[in-house]
Protein backbone atom coordinates (compact mmCIF):
# COMPACT_ATOMS: atom_id res chain seq x y z
CA UNK A 1 0.00 0.00 0.00
CA UNK A 2 2.47 2.86 -1.12
CA UNK A 3 -0.48 4.98 -2.55
CA UNK A 4 1.14 8.20 -2.56
CA UNK A 5 -0.40 11.46 -0.14
CA UNK A 6 -2.47 13.81 -1.64
CA UNK A 7 -1.97 17.43 0.20
CA UNK A 8 -4.09 20.76 -0.38
CA UNK A 9 -3.32 23.83 0.35
CA UNK A 10 -6.16 26.95 0.34
CA UNK A 11 -6.64 30.72 0.34
CA UNK A 12 -3.63 32.68 1.95
CA UNK A 13 -1.76 29.80 2.67
CA UNK A 14 -2.02 28.71 -0.83
CA UNK A 15 -0.24 32.00 -1.89
CA UNK A 16 2.08 31.61 0.66
CA UNK A 17 3.16 28.66 -0.26
CA UNK A 18 2.77 29.12 -4.03
CA UNK A 19 1.45 25.72 -4.33
CA UNK A 20 -2.13 24.77 -4.51
CA UNK A 21 -1.43 20.65 -4.05
CA UNK A 22 1.17 18.19 -3.54
CA UNK A 23 1.62 14.46 -4.13
CA UNK A 24 4.18 12.86 -1.90
CA UNK A 25 5.08 9.70 -0.22
CA UNK A 26 3.82 9.59 3.12
CA UNK A 27 7.03 10.52 4.94
CA UNK A 28 8.58 7.92 7.62
CA UNK A 29 7.53 8.59 11.20
CA UNK A 30 4.50 10.21 9.78
CA UNK A 31 1.39 9.16 11.31
CA UNK A 32 -0.77 11.72 12.26
CA UNK A 33 -1.64 15.69 11.03
CA UNK A 34 0.44 17.00 13.35
CA UNK A 35 3.29 15.15 12.35
CA UNK A 36 2.94 15.90 8.52
CA UNK A 37 3.17 20.00 9.51
CA UNK A 38 6.36 19.08 11.65
CA UNK A 39 7.42 17.51 8.43
CA UNK A 40 6.06 20.37 6.13
CA UNK A 41 8.17 22.98 8.51
CA UNK A 42 11.31 21.38 8.72
CA UNK A 43 11.16 22.07 4.86
CA UNK A 44 12.44 25.77 6.23
CA UNK A 45 11.10 29.13 4.57
CA UNK A 46 7.50 30.04 4.02
CA UNK A 47 6.79 26.13 5.34
CA UNK A 48 8.56 26.79 8.37
CA UNK A 49 6.70 30.28 8.85
CA UNK A 50 3.29 28.77 7.72
CA UNK A 51 3.74 25.21 9.70
CA UNK A 52 5.45 26.06 12.84
CA UNK A 53 2.11 27.11 14.61
CA UNK A 54 2.63 30.85 15.10
CA UNK A 55 -0.30 31.46 12.86
CA UNK A 56 -3.52 29.41 12.91
CA UNK A 57 -4.09 26.57 10.74
CA UNK A 58 -7.03 24.23 10.23
CA UNK A 59 -6.87 20.83 8.76
CA UNK A 60 -8.93 18.04 7.14
CA UNK A 61 -8.82 14.56 6.17
CA UNK A 62 -10.69 13.49 3.05
CA UNK A 63 -12.65 15.79 3.15
CA UNK A 64 -13.70 16.29 6.82
CA UNK A 65 -12.69 18.52 9.62
CA UNK A 66 -9.87 16.78 12.03
CA UNK A 67 -7.97 17.75 15.16
CA UNK A 68 -4.21 17.67 15.01
CA UNK A 69 -3.64 13.58 16.29
CA UNK A 70 -6.13 12.49 13.34
CA UNK A 71 -4.28 9.67 11.60
CA UNK A 72 -2.99 9.73 8.12
CA UNK A 73 -2.29 7.01 6.20
CA UNK A 74 -1.17 6.98 2.11
CA UNK A 75 -3.90 7.33 -0.46
CA UNK A 76 -5.77 10.25 2.31
CA UNK A 77 -6.27 13.41 0.93
CA UNK A 78 -5.42 15.88 3.70
CA UNK A 79 -5.97 19.64 3.16
CA UNK A 80 -4.52 22.63 4.90
CA UNK A 81 -6.28 25.87 5.24
CA UNK A 82 -6.69 29.26 7.43
CA UNK A 83 -9.81 29.61 9.29
CA UNK A 84 -12.81 29.84 6.95
CA UNK A 85 -14.42 33.23 5.90
CA UNK A 86 -17.61 31.95 4.26
CA UNK A 87 -20.90 33.65 4.74
CA UNK B 1 -32.17 18.82 1.20
CA UNK B 2 -30.37 21.31 -1.43
CA UNK B 3 -27.20 22.22 -1.05
CA UNK B 4 -24.83 24.46 -4.29
CA UNK B 5 -22.27 26.25 -4.87
CA UNK B 6 -22.24 28.17 -7.93
CA UNK B 7 -20.62 31.77 -9.29
CA UNK B 8 -24.15 32.17 -10.66
CA UNK B 9 -26.82 34.68 -8.83
CA UNK B 10 -29.44 32.95 -7.19
CA UNK B 11 -33.31 34.03 -7.17
CA UNK B 12 -34.06 34.48 -3.69
CA UNK B 13 -37.79 35.16 -4.42
CA UNK B 14 -38.18 31.75 -6.60
CA UNK B 15 -36.06 30.01 -3.93
CA UNK B 16 -38.21 30.50 -0.73
CA UNK B 17 -41.27 29.64 -3.42
CA UNK B 18 -40.44 26.30 -4.46
CA UNK B 19 -39.34 25.19 -0.96
CA UNK B 20 -42.77 26.96 0.67
CA UNK B 21 -44.93 25.15 -2.28
CA UNK B 22 -43.11 21.94 -2.10
CA UNK B 23 -43.81 21.62 1.63
CA UNK B 24 -48.02 22.85 1.75
CA UNK B 25 -48.17 21.23 5.22
CA UNK B 26 -46.14 23.85 6.89
CA UNK B 27 -46.90 27.36 7.91
CA UNK B 28 -43.25 28.76 8.71
CA UNK B 29 -40.16 30.06 6.27
CA UNK B 30 -37.12 31.59 7.44
CA UNK B 31 -34.82 32.56 4.99
CA UNK B 32 -31.23 34.60 5.88
CA UNK B 33 -29.02 35.93 2.64
CA UNK B 34 -25.82 37.52 3.27
CA UNK B 35 -24.69 40.61 0.96
CA UNK B 36 -21.32 41.89 -0.07
CA UNK B 37 -21.30 45.01 2.00
CA UNK B 38 -19.54 48.30 0.28
CA UNK B 39 -17.57 49.00 3.20
CA UNK B 40 -15.66 46.26 5.45
CA UNK B 41 -13.54 47.31 8.71
CA UNK B 42 -13.55 51.04 7.30
CA UNK B 43 -12.60 49.94 3.98
CA UNK B 44 -14.23 50.84 0.45
CA UNK B 45 -14.80 47.05 -1.33
CA UNK B 46 -13.79 46.91 -4.72
CA UNK B 47 -14.16 42.72 -5.12
CA UNK B 48 -14.58 40.37 -2.96
CA UNK B 49 -13.23 36.55 -4.13
CA UNK B 50 -15.01 33.44 -2.70
CA UNK B 51 -12.44 30.28 -2.51
CA UNK B 52 -13.81 27.19 -1.60
CA UNK B 53 -12.55 23.44 -1.28
CA UNK B 54 -15.10 21.36 -3.92
CA UNK B 55 -16.24 18.40 -2.51
CA UNK B 56 -15.61 19.01 0.91
CA UNK B 57 -17.69 22.19 0.79
CA UNK B 58 -20.56 20.50 -0.40
CA UNK B 59 -20.24 18.05 2.03
CA UNK B 60 -20.08 20.77 4.83
CA UNK B 61 -22.89 21.96 4.07
CA UNK B 62 -24.89 18.94 3.52
CA UNK B 63 -23.41 17.96 7.24
CA UNK B 64 -24.59 21.03 8.82
CA UNK B 65 -28.23 20.55 7.50
CA UNK B 66 -28.24 17.13 8.39
CA UNK B 67 -27.35 18.45 11.97
CA UNK B 68 -29.63 21.19 11.95
CA UNK B 69 -32.50 18.22 10.86
CA UNK B 70 -31.74 16.17 14.09
CA UNK B 71 -31.64 18.76 16.45
CA UNK B 72 -34.86 20.69 15.53
CA UNK B 73 -38.38 20.03 13.79
CA UNK B 74 -38.45 21.66 10.51
CA UNK B 75 -39.18 19.96 7.38
CA UNK B 76 -36.50 20.89 4.34
CA UNK B 77 -33.73 23.35 4.37
CA UNK B 78 -31.93 24.45 1.41
CA UNK B 79 -28.30 26.27 1.49
CA UNK B 80 -27.07 28.24 -1.61
CA UNK B 81 -23.47 29.55 -1.32
CA UNK B 82 -20.98 31.85 -4.29
CA UNK B 83 -17.95 31.59 -5.12
CA UNK B 84 -15.82 33.45 -7.36
CA UNK B 85 -14.92 37.27 -7.84
CA UNK B 86 -18.57 39.40 -6.20
CA UNK B 87 -19.15 43.23 -6.35
CA UNK B 88 -20.50 45.17 -3.41
CA UNK B 89 -24.45 44.25 -2.99
CA UNK B 90 -24.03 41.33 -5.02
CA UNK B 91 -25.70 38.06 -2.73
CA UNK B 92 -23.20 35.76 -1.16
CA UNK B 93 -25.41 33.69 0.44
CA UNK B 94 -28.60 32.12 0.59
CA UNK B 95 -30.03 29.76 3.67
CA UNK B 96 -33.77 28.73 3.59
CA UNK B 97 -35.78 26.41 6.68
CA UNK B 98 -39.17 25.46 6.16
CA UNK B 99 -41.46 23.78 9.06
CA UNK B 100 -44.12 23.92 10.96
CA UNK B 101 -43.26 25.84 13.94
CA UNK B 102 -41.54 29.34 13.42
CA UNK B 103 -39.08 29.10 16.42
CA UNK B 104 -37.70 25.88 15.21
CA UNK B 105 -37.41 27.73 11.38
CA UNK B 106 -35.56 30.07 13.57
CA UNK B 107 -33.34 28.57 15.59
CA UNK B 108 -32.34 26.03 12.36
CA UNK B 109 -31.51 28.92 10.12
CA UNK B 110 -29.22 30.38 12.55
CA UNK B 111 -27.52 27.23 13.65
CA UNK B 112 -26.91 26.38 10.11
CA UNK B 113 -25.40 30.14 9.31
CA UNK B 114 -23.65 30.04 12.39
CA UNK B 115 -21.92 26.44 11.55
CA UNK B 116 -21.54 27.69 8.01
CA UNK B 117 -18.92 30.76 8.67
CA UNK B 118 -16.89 28.37 11.10
CA UNK B 119 -17.12 25.06 9.47
CA UNK B 120 -17.84 25.17 5.58
CA UNK B 121 -14.51 25.73 3.50
CA UNK B 122 -14.89 28.73 1.94
CA UNK B 123 -12.35 31.99 1.72
CA UNK B 124 -13.22 35.88 1.21
CA UNK B 125 -10.47 37.98 -0.20
CA UNK B 126 -11.33 41.36 -0.77
CA UNK B 127 -9.70 44.23 -2.68
CA UNK B 128 -10.23 47.57 -1.60
CA UNK B 129 -8.41 50.89 -2.32
CA UNK B 130 -5.32 49.85 -0.15
CA UNK B 131 -5.08 46.39 -2.09
CA UNK B 132 -6.26 42.98 -2.06
CA UNK B 133 -6.58 41.52 1.68
CA UNK B 134 -7.33 38.22 3.11
CA UNK B 135 -10.73 38.67 5.02
CA UNK B 136 -9.98 36.76 8.71
CA UNK B 137 -11.86 35.07 10.61
CA UNK B 138 -14.28 36.80 13.23
CA UNK B 139 -13.77 35.85 16.98
CA UNK B 140 -17.17 36.77 17.02
CA UNK B 141 -18.61 33.71 14.71
CA UNK B 142 -16.61 31.21 16.64
CA UNK B 143 -18.47 32.32 20.01
CA UNK B 144 -22.00 32.24 18.16
CA UNK B 145 -21.38 28.94 16.86
CA UNK B 146 -20.29 27.68 20.34
CA UNK B 147 -23.09 28.52 21.95
CA UNK B 148 -25.06 25.66 20.43
CA UNK B 149 -22.51 23.61 22.24
CA UNK B 150 -24.69 22.81 25.23
CA UNK C 1 -39.65 50.74 7.89
CA UNK C 2 -42.41 49.79 6.19
CA UNK C 3 -45.99 48.16 7.65
CA UNK C 4 -48.61 47.39 5.18
CA UNK C 5 -51.26 45.55 5.39
CA UNK C 6 -53.30 44.53 2.00
CA UNK C 7 -55.68 42.50 0.43
CA UNK C 8 -52.98 41.83 -2.89
CA UNK C 9 -50.48 38.98 -2.54
CA UNK C 10 -46.86 40.18 -2.20
CA UNK C 11 -43.49 39.90 -4.30
CA UNK C 12 -41.34 37.74 -1.44
CA UNK C 13 -38.21 38.31 -3.20
CA UNK C 14 -38.66 41.93 -4.93
CA UNK C 15 -39.01 42.79 -0.77
CA UNK C 16 -36.05 41.48 0.21
CA UNK C 17 -33.94 42.45 -2.71
CA UNK C 18 -35.39 46.06 -1.93
CA UNK C 19 -34.61 46.18 1.38
CA UNK C 20 -31.10 45.02 1.18
CA UNK C 21 -30.00 47.30 -1.90
CA UNK C 22 -31.20 50.12 -0.03
CA UNK C 23 -29.04 49.41 3.00
CA UNK C 24 -25.60 48.95 1.33
CA UNK C 25 -23.23 48.77 4.65
CA UNK C 26 -25.17 45.81 6.02
CA UNK C 27 -24.44 42.24 5.48
CA UNK C 28 -27.05 40.06 7.17
CA UNK C 29 -31.30 39.86 6.23
CA UNK C 30 -33.78 37.84 7.84
CA UNK C 31 -36.98 37.36 6.53
CA UNK C 32 -40.21 35.15 7.69
CA UNK C 33 -42.73 33.95 5.09
CA UNK C 34 -45.92 32.32 6.62
CA UNK C 35 -47.98 30.28 4.37
CA UNK C 36 -51.86 29.10 4.47
CA UNK C 37 -51.65 25.12 5.08
CA UNK C 38 -53.56 23.24 3.56
CA UNK C 39 -54.47 20.94 6.46
CA UNK C 40 -54.73 22.92 10.07
CA UNK C 41 -55.60 20.94 13.38
CA UNK C 42 -56.27 17.68 11.29
CA UNK C 43 -58.94 18.89 9.05
CA UNK C 44 -58.72 20.31 5.00
CA UNK C 45 -58.52 24.11 5.13
CA UNK C 46 -60.49 25.39 1.69
CA UNK C 47 -60.24 28.95 2.94
CA UNK C 48 -58.44 31.13 5.35
CA UNK C 49 -60.53 34.67 5.59
CA UNK C 50 -58.40 37.56 7.46
CA UNK C 51 -60.21 40.17 9.50
CA UNK C 52 -58.00 42.94 11.31
CA UNK C 53 -58.77 46.37 12.77
CA UNK C 54 -57.93 49.42 10.11
CA UNK C 55 -55.64 52.09 11.60
CA UNK C 56 -54.66 50.03 15.06
CA UNK C 57 -53.20 47.21 13.20
CA UNK C 58 -50.78 49.45 11.14
CA UNK C 59 -50.01 50.93 14.49
CA UNK C 60 -49.29 48.07 16.39
CA UNK C 61 -46.83 46.94 13.71
CA UNK C 62 -45.44 49.93 13.67
CA UNK C 63 -44.98 49.59 17.17
CA UNK C 64 -43.60 46.23 17.53
CA UNK C 65 -40.73 47.64 14.56
CA UNK C 66 -39.95 50.65 17.12
CA UNK C 67 -40.11 48.28 20.01
CA UNK C 68 -37.35 45.69 18.38
CA UNK C 69 -35.51 48.36 17.29
CA UNK C 70 -34.74 50.10 20.76
CA UNK C 71 -33.90 46.87 21.77
CA UNK C 72 -31.74 45.13 18.83
CA UNK C 73 -29.04 46.62 16.79
CA UNK C 74 -30.75 46.40 13.40
CA UNK C 75 -31.15 48.51 10.24
CA UNK C 76 -34.69 48.84 9.28
CA UNK C 77 -37.21 46.52 9.06
CA UNK C 78 -40.64 45.63 7.18
CA UNK C 79 -44.17 44.01 7.68
CA UNK C 80 -46.69 43.38 5.10
CA UNK C 81 -49.50 41.18 6.30
CA UNK C 82 -52.35 40.36 4.13
CA UNK C 83 -56.29 40.20 5.15
CA UNK C 84 -59.26 38.82 3.25
CA UNK C 85 -59.84 35.40 2.00
CA UNK C 86 -56.72 33.80 1.21
CA UNK C 87 -56.43 29.98 -0.16
CA UNK C 88 -54.20 27.27 1.06
CA UNK C 89 -50.01 27.71 -0.23
CA UNK C 90 -50.78 31.69 -0.37
CA UNK C 91 -48.76 33.87 1.60
CA UNK C 92 -50.00 35.90 4.69
CA UNK C 93 -46.95 37.53 6.06
CA UNK C 94 -43.67 38.49 5.51
CA UNK C 95 -41.11 39.91 7.81
CA UNK C 96 -37.93 41.31 6.86
CA UNK C 97 -35.22 42.61 8.99
CA UNK C 98 -31.69 43.68 7.92
CA UNK C 99 -28.05 44.81 9.74
CA UNK C 100 -25.08 44.14 9.97
CA UNK C 101 -25.30 41.75 12.68
CA UNK C 102 -27.10 38.39 11.81
CA UNK C 103 -27.54 37.50 15.47
CA UNK C 104 -29.14 40.21 15.84
CA UNK C 105 -31.72 39.95 12.81
CA UNK C 106 -32.36 36.52 13.37
CA UNK C 107 -33.53 37.87 17.58
CA UNK C 108 -35.36 41.23 16.21
CA UNK C 109 -37.42 38.91 13.30
CA UNK C 110 -38.09 35.75 15.88
CA UNK C 111 -39.46 39.16 18.48
CA UNK C 112 -41.43 40.76 15.80
CA UNK C 113 -43.54 37.56 14.65
CA UNK C 114 -43.95 36.70 18.23
CA UNK C 115 -45.21 40.00 18.94
CA UNK C 116 -47.33 40.14 15.84
CA UNK C 117 -48.86 37.11 16.48
CA UNK C 118 -50.31 37.92 20.19
CA UNK C 119 -50.71 41.63 20.19
CA UNK C 120 -51.30 42.90 16.28
CA UNK C 121 -55.44 42.69 15.98
CA UNK C 122 -55.94 39.93 12.95
CA UNK C 123 -58.43 36.83 13.46
CA UNK C 124 -58.32 34.51 11.12
CA UNK C 125 -61.25 32.15 10.02
CA UNK C 126 -61.29 29.34 8.31
CA UNK C 127 -63.42 26.78 6.14
CA UNK C 128 -62.62 23.01 6.09
CA UNK C 129 -65.16 20.17 5.09
CA UNK C 130 -66.86 20.64 8.62
CA UNK C 131 -67.74 24.34 8.10
CA UNK C 132 -66.45 27.74 9.24
CA UNK C 133 -64.43 27.76 12.10
CA UNK C 134 -62.65 31.01 14.17
CA UNK C 135 -58.80 29.78 14.83
CA UNK C 136 -58.00 30.41 18.50
CA UNK C 137 -55.13 32.03 19.67
CA UNK C 138 -52.84 29.47 20.63
CA UNK C 139 -51.06 29.46 24.74
CA UNK C 140 -47.65 28.44 22.68
CA UNK C 141 -47.59 31.97 20.79
CA UNK C 142 -48.61 33.75 24.39
CA UNK C 143 -45.20 32.19 26.02
CA UNK C 144 -42.85 32.72 22.92
CA UNK C 145 -43.93 36.11 23.27
CA UNK C 146 -43.04 36.16 26.76
CA UNK C 147 -39.82 34.85 26.63
CA UNK C 148 -38.90 38.22 25.54
CA UNK C 149 -40.18 39.60 29.00
CA UNK C 150 -37.01 39.59 31.03
CA UNK D 1 -68.36 67.29 26.82
CA UNK D 2 -71.19 64.60 25.82
CA UNK D 3 -68.96 63.05 23.24
CA UNK D 4 -70.13 59.17 22.30
CA UNK D 5 -68.55 56.68 23.39
CA UNK D 6 -67.58 54.69 19.94
CA UNK D 7 -67.66 51.00 20.41
CA UNK D 8 -65.89 48.19 17.94
CA UNK D 9 -66.58 44.60 18.12
CA UNK D 10 -64.34 42.28 16.07
CA UNK D 11 -64.24 38.31 14.72
CA UNK D 12 -65.48 36.14 16.47
CA UNK D 13 -67.50 38.55 19.22
CA UNK D 14 -68.52 40.56 15.76
CA UNK D 15 -70.68 37.27 14.97
CA UNK D 16 -72.17 36.60 18.45
CA UNK D 17 -73.11 39.67 18.86
CA UNK D 18 -74.23 40.78 15.07
CA UNK D 19 -72.80 43.86 15.28
CA UNK D 20 -69.70 45.28 14.31
CA UNK D 21 -69.93 48.88 16.17
CA UNK D 22 -72.39 51.15 18.28
CA UNK D 23 -72.26 54.72 19.17
CA UNK D 24 -73.63 55.24 22.84
CA UNK D 25 -73.19 58.11 25.65
CA UNK D 26 -71.12 57.08 28.18
CA UNK D 27 -72.98 55.36 31.05
CA UNK D 28 -73.78 56.73 34.27
CA UNK D 29 -70.76 55.26 36.64
CA UNK D 30 -68.81 53.50 34.25
CA UNK D 31 -65.09 55.35 34.30
CA UNK D 32 -63.09 52.30 33.03
CA UNK D 33 -62.98 49.17 30.46
CA UNK D 34 -64.41 46.66 33.32
CA UNK D 35 -67.02 48.64 34.00
CA UNK D 36 -68.27 48.77 30.27
CA UNK D 37 -68.03 45.48 30.21
CA UNK D 38 -70.47 44.81 33.47
CA UNK D 39 -72.50 47.15 31.72
CA UNK D 40 -72.69 45.61 27.74
CA UNK D 41 -72.87 42.17 30.00
CA UNK D 42 -76.29 43.38 31.97
CA UNK D 43 -77.91 43.84 28.06
CA UNK D 44 -78.29 40.07 29.30
CA UNK D 45 -78.43 37.11 26.55
CA UNK D 46 -75.63 37.08 24.17
CA UNK D 47 -73.85 40.31 25.74
CA UNK D 48 -74.44 38.43 29.11
CA UNK D 49 -72.67 35.35 27.48
CA UNK D 50 -69.89 37.29 26.13
CA UNK D 51 -68.47 40.04 28.79
CA UNK D 52 -69.52 37.79 31.95
CA UNK D 53 -65.54 36.60 31.80
CA UNK D 54 -66.21 33.55 30.69
CA UNK D 55 -64.39 33.77 27.25
CA UNK D 56 -61.55 35.73 26.71
CA UNK D 57 -61.88 39.19 25.32
CA UNK D 58 -59.12 41.58 24.43
CA UNK D 59 -60.24 45.20 24.58
CA UNK D 60 -58.56 48.39 22.99
CA UNK D 61 -59.05 52.39 23.70
CA UNK D 62 -58.12 54.38 21.64
CA UNK D 63 -56.04 51.53 19.50
CA UNK D 64 -53.96 50.40 22.00
CA UNK D 65 -54.24 47.26 24.03
CA UNK D 66 -54.93 47.98 27.49
CA UNK D 67 -55.92 46.12 30.46
CA UNK D 68 -59.83 45.92 32.27
CA UNK D 69 -58.53 48.93 34.65
CA UNK D 70 -57.81 51.38 31.85
CA UNK D 71 -59.68 54.65 32.02
CA UNK D 72 -62.59 55.36 29.31
CA UNK D 73 -64.22 59.16 28.32
CA UNK D 74 -66.48 60.46 26.13
CA UNK D 75 -65.38 60.77 22.58
CA UNK D 76 -62.80 57.67 22.99
CA UNK D 77 -63.03 54.50 20.62
CA UNK D 78 -62.99 51.38 22.88
CA UNK D 79 -62.57 47.83 20.94
CA UNK D 80 -63.58 44.55 22.12
CA UNK D 81 -62.21 41.48 20.21
CA UNK D 82 -61.16 37.65 21.06
CA UNK D 83 -57.37 37.25 21.51
CA UNK D 84 -55.50 38.14 18.07
CA UNK D 85 -54.64 35.16 15.60
CA UNK D 86 -52.98 36.57 12.70
CA UNK D 87 -49.31 36.08 11.19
Amino acid sequence: MNQPLRILYFARLREALGTASEEIALPDGVGDVDGLMAWLAARGGVWQAEFSGSRPIRAAVNQALVQGTARIQGGDEVAFFPPVTGG
Amino acid sequence: MVVRVQTEDFDTGAEIARMRLMNPGIGAVVAFVGQVRDVNEGSLVHTLTLEHYPGMTEKALAAIIDRAKMRWTIQDALIIHRVGTLQPLDQIVLVVVVGSHRSECFAACEFIMDYLKTEAPFWKKETTPGGARWVEARGSDEAARSRWEN
